[in-house]
């Protein structure tokens, strides 16, 4: 076979397999943020996400994503990958139902493969902001809704030859369709849900929910960090040394700079250097970076990482603010600094690194026809994103149910959904059990409370 | 002096240390423990084989006070650790003897 | 009433508390703890430096009985804890002046 | 050089690469699934096994599996590698002592890296079922005897050229050779041990003894996952890309069904989805798709997978009644679905994936042909693997001894065989010290007891 | 016999139990505690909001003895536990009815 | 484009991924061996020093190393990657600053990416060494220095085309320039530091202060064994068939070698398999075999690996004996078999393997003439990397200061710099806290002891 379809086909799978095992950094992030009573639950969420929707997407998501069909969706080739293709034939000798992909001289389930694990990313975004309190099975069934309709609807757009394509869209990586989708979906999962009880006071206070384990978040955005290797210059799908070289190198630049800049915030505002905001912070420099990743220089890419780094900060004090309980910061991280890289696209975009797509972004004497563009992207997929997941969400409240009970909630998920512990054979800090997750102050008065202590009294002085 | 042992729930540990500090009594020791009472434990599984877990986490506190502090300390207990089911814990009173304070030596009850 | 604290082996709290059990004693509470006694800690070693580990890891467990029950608690931990073998524990006993039921406010052994 | 030697060669060594990784996977599977005082010997012995692997086949398991030599076992170039070979020269142009693998054009140390990495697995998988009661030092020869003679006779038989590969036995990527051997061994070491003390009630009553970390156990999960990317694609040992693409994909699917069965035969059978369940259900699913991952659809695979899921649930529960303790899952994992793998070639197997090897299995109208061959095969394999490791189990228990002494045993070995704990400085929760591990009940019945308690009471009311 | 209580600071954990051995006090049992007393506690941070640790690791230990051996006991720990600062501990001292060695069933101070 | 260009630059990225995943190997291996109260420091510590390191060689680490210039130091091209290069280009075709990688066939953003993740170890390995006592920020600046000026400079010296390149000095992937480098850096760092308090009685007794976590320590030494596939068989920088595959054998048997002979010496010097020297061994080997992995047959590695994995248990307990506290051994590991591998090289190259570069060593019938050279460069560049980084931490000492206050090391780093712990819900164990990390023995006289103890009685009996 022609040599291009090797070289082709190897970077692109091993990029996916990178990508794949994001899933264990997303595991660990979330996990190593929420609390050891509900680290079974997580874990279990954050595994089982890949399962479905590797299931979804090869019923119907590929299809609705990739195959031909109207600018809003596929509408051949629909279910398990059934239409007709013979990639890796490409260009004009490509035949076949998926037509969106057919510049990539890979085989079928080469394009297959790697595009399932950015539909895996994006549900399993949503995971850790409804951390803590959703129901095992909700979340299963939503992480199915997610990836067979509302992330390759908004692909199609974007990816799959849409109307946003048409438009003059780019989004080389994913900022937005894989990062802001799983985060707009996040955000109305958040709305519906409502917070953890007790993270926020009668006060307006806010009472931190702090993670049980900093090795495990830790070992989750290195993996991450890694991953990202593969979801950003695994996207040429194709071995261009130029290209995979230059993405690597800003993908990495921008994670260097938004942890330093988070770290840096975080120190000056908040008086320490909080370690679960650096790694925060690196990830909002990856996950912004991801749209322009391609399209930008190395400087470029450091200036993208040092914004989405202070964003971050600012972002998990604004969503606490506004009473949206996030766990994990996900919608800092993915949400905000996915429509930022989307829109850091529109100002730093150069076109001598890819000729004929972006042209010259705001800051490069482009004007504001790109940024224009990309914030109308931006907020259409948002706006789609946020309402179908909305609604999603509140069929699964009035049927299945999204929330577990208060007591179940306060004696932990694990016990409560799975029936075990993640830690049966650690001692739990006792003072640290005091947590904020069931009302507070006196109950009932108590009736007999006086006599009964005065009983002690006299029997005893 | 009375050494008052509260056995209650964990969660309700930060309301009865506020109502002791609002009520004067600032010297109090915690302990994690487990306990079997009244309340039911819960079936835990692994692999396909169910086991019951009988001891429920409880903390302990441990709050020396005054013979005369004894009684407003049993009273702001209960008031906080209550809720009116199974489970709620139980206070143990006994006596000490005596009491020291390790940094100045002072002891009775000026050392609490 | 009688506080009776068992300081044991870890693996024997099982049997114990199945045998406190069937004798009527329904209530006890457990404590994670260290032990320096006669039994012989052990000696690990890290990067080539030994060091003496001497608290053994015990487990106390505290039963309040009315001062009726004392005896048969006390035999029945002895039974169920007893291997012979040095470092089966000690067993304390000291009089709790008074005790209280969170949830109803009983006073006295009824709250037991 | 050719390119296609440089194709094949990158990526049969990221492929080994991914493999060696596995080593992680299962140290992590196993240690989470063992209990605190046992983890740094999980640790030692997950870590120091593929080492010793790597000293025994390259000092003879080599040579015996691919040497030249009869239908049974390699007879040239035996020890260190020392035979002819002018690799990645192959096919006619191939001049060498180790013909089998004359068909890949990769140099000779490639071929044996990923070769080396495949007998590591093999040797890890006993770890798991015989732990919390071996003796450090008989694991360790253990391990090396395995992978000296056991694995590499019978692999000589299947991937050697052997009896079995010459009547028709296709196995493409190891559940014979590598689970099922590993499994088989494990098998007869759980035997000659016995049971964890404490493990099974005298009434037949099993007492589970819970792992001590779901988070360790989901990063292995996680790692052997993404390892398997290697282990399947990989041994085409070439770059072909329609055969690595598809491989790819039948694994992912066949991971993602096994899981999800699993999930919901344990939720349905057992009340609650476990988490432990889910994670062997992954696996089995992945070891199931092993051997028949390039000859099968990606529908065939997602059958595969779900029923290796739901036999995995089972297999672990007939286990359990059977008496044979195997803490992690590793005989249901990896023997049973090791040769349902196998058989499913049989049945699953389609000419048109990879023409002149398997043909048609039963299903897709190949008739019981090769269904009988593959049964044969598993259990010759089965037969040969289990008996000899049987005698080499019995002849360390006969001179080093096998299994630590009961004190030991319920101290945890982590003290007993290396003098340090996991985690020194993590209190244990008191009441999960009530660990089954000691005989329980009255002891001697006690005679100065009544009197004692008399002097107590005597004394003080 | 008494029983004496010390809550101290955890790093004085090893002079406090060398100093008792080498004053012939030879059983021990130590447990982990959290304290709230005038020592402060200190504030952490996560994700931009502060919180107050006001409990503080504490180590208890309970040593029986004796009535004679009472005071040598208190003065030891008191020698090895103090640093001079806020937080040094308290020392409760109560009364045993009996004690009881599991092994021999021995009774009384013979036990301990 | 020019199929070995895109060969190569695949080959090259993803040997840069694998390495720049070692970072977590580090963060996992350096926090398992530290103390629990000091873990988000050390996870802190090692996440951001990756980032300071890309910041500091883009800035001016890339220009010092290969920029062209004089012997001992690049002069052109000198910061962010500013001059002239028309990378892939190579041999006589390349124009541009950075020569000394004008050999290497893919495009110059490849170069800096993978020469990035090999500074970026250099700083890692200090990390370790000054751990549990180190301030957060001067940790920070001291990395930045390391990687934009020593680490540099010496590198010029040898990869960068300096003096001893052109003496014949050889040092393949990094043994001298890389992990003595390191580990000279973090000896000044270890001597102006002085030992963690309590390490050390006054007796000369040496204290052991286990670490908190075997698995984290496990999980990293598998991670470091993972990237460690891509720091040799990568530093081919060409994806060379015969080489990449002898490579990775080489390395992986010197690993195993080293994690076996370091267990046997534990085991028969100290009386157990001590998990955390077989950890230490096993890199070891990867240490000592980095110099010479390309220029040496399998059996030489094995006996470098044996050889290495000897010298580290003996070099720690040589360092405790010193007084030189190094909580994970990165002195032992990185500094001693650095040098080792160094010195290997000039005992056991052969010329066959990569012709025209080391010729034979000593037992090769070379004679003296290249370990001369080995040693002359071990001895010059630590003769540099030690003073230069001496220097750098007298001056931070005198300016922002190097060590935490000794409450804040008693109470732990994570409290005292991060205002964080790292599993605040799990309860330590009441004994281990009894750690040396303070003064021990009878504080100042009681004078009123006598007296209150009196009253005691007095008031009772
Ligand atoms: N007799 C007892 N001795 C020691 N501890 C006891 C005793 N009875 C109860 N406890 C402790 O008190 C806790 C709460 O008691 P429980 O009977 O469940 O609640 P309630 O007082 O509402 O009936 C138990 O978990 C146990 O720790
Ligand atoms: N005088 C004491 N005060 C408090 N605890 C004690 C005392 N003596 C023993 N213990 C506790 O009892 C445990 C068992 O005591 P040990 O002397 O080892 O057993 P034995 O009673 O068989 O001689 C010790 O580990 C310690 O926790
Ligand atoms: N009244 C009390 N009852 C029980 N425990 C107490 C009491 N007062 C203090 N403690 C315990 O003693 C510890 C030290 O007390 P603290 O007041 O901080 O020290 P100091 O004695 O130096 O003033 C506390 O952390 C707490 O555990």
């Amino acid at each position: 076979m022609d040599n291009k379809v090797i070289l082709d086909t190897i970077w692109v799978l091993v990029a996916a397999m990178l990508v794949f095992f994001m899933n264990l950094g997303f595991a660990m992030v979330e996990s190593g943020f929420a609390r050891m009573k509900n680290t079974v639950n997580i874990l279990s969420k954050n595994f089982i996400v890949f399962a479905v929707s590797s299931i979804a997407f090869w019923a119907i998501g590929w299809g609705l994503m990739y195959g031909n069909g109207s600018g809003y969706f596929g509408a051949e080739g629909l279910f398990g990958l059934s239409g007709a293709d013979n990639s890796p034939a490409s260009g004009d000798a490509y035949a076949g139902v998926y037509s969106a992909l057919s510049w990539a001289t890979v085989p079928l389930l080469a394009k297959f493969f790697f595009q399932l694990v950015f539909a895996g990313t994006a549900a399993t975004i949503v995971s850790g902001a409804v951390a803590e309190r959703i129901k095992y099975l909700s979340f299963i069934l939503f992480s199915f809704l997610l990836v067979a309709f509302v992330y390759p609807v908004a692909g199609h757009w974007i990816w799959g030859g849409g109307w946003l394509a048409s438009l003059g869209f780019w989004d080389f990586a994913g900022s937005t369709v894989v990062h802001s989708v799983g985060g707009w979906a996040a955000l109305a999962g958040v709305i519906v849900l409502g917070p953890r009880i007790g993270k926020y006071g009668k006060d307006g206070k806010v009472h931190p929910i702090p993670g049980h384990s900093m090795p495990l978040a830790t070992i989750g955005v290195f993996v991450l960090w890694l991953g990202w290797f593969g979801f950003n210059p695994g996207s040429t799908m194709a071995a261009d040394p130029t290209a995979i070289a230059r993405i690597a190198v800003t993908t990495n630049s921008a994670a260097a700079a938004g942890l330093i800049s988070s770290t840096i915030v975080a120190w000056v505002l908040l008086g320490k250097p909080d370690l679960s905001m650096t790694i925060n912070g690196c990830l909002a420099g990856l996950v912004a970076v991801t749209a322009p990743c391609a399209y930008i220089s190395v400087g470029s890419s450091l200036i993208i990482g040092t914004v989405a780094g202070a964003i971050v900060v600012f972002a998990v004090l604004a969503f606490d603010r506004l009473k949206l309980d996030d766990p994990v910061g996900a919608l800092s991280v993915h949400l905000v600094n996915g429509v930022f890289g989307t829109i850091a696209v529109g100002l730093f975009a150069q076109d001598q690194f890819m000729p004929n797509t972006t042209g010259d972004g705001l800051f490069f004497g482009g004007g504001f026809g790109l940024l224009g563009t990309q914030l109308l992207g931006a907020a259409a997929v948002g706006a789609f994103a946020f309402v179908v997941s909305y609604a999603f969400w509140q069929i699964l409240h009035n049927t299945v149910g999204i929330r577990v009970r208060p007591e179940e909630e306060h004696e932990g998920l694990d016990i409560g959904e799975h029936g075990m512990v993640a830690y049966p054979e650690f001692a739990p800090s006792p003072e640290r059990y005091a947590d904020p997750s069931l009302p507070r102050g006196p109950s009932s008065p108590s009736r007999a409370l006086k006599s009964s202590a005065e009983v002690v009294l006299e029997r005893k002085t | 002096m009375k050494k008052i042992e509260a056995i209650v729930r964990p969660h309700k540990v930060d309301d009865i240390r506020e109502a002791l500090l609002e009520n004067g009594i600032r010297g109090m020791t915690l302990l994690e423990v487990k306990g079997i009472g009244r309340q039911k434990g819960h079936t835990e599984m692994y692999r396909g084989s169910e086991y019951q877990i009988d001891f429920l986490p409880k903390v302990k506190m441990e709050v020396v006070v005054p013979d005369e502090l004894a009684q407003t300390a049993i009273s702001t207990i209960i008031k906080a650790a209550k809720t009116g089911e199974v489970g709620d814990g139980k206070i143990f009173i006994s006596t000490v003897d005596e009491a020291i304070r390790v940094r100045t030596e002072e002891v009775g009850e000026s050392a609490l």
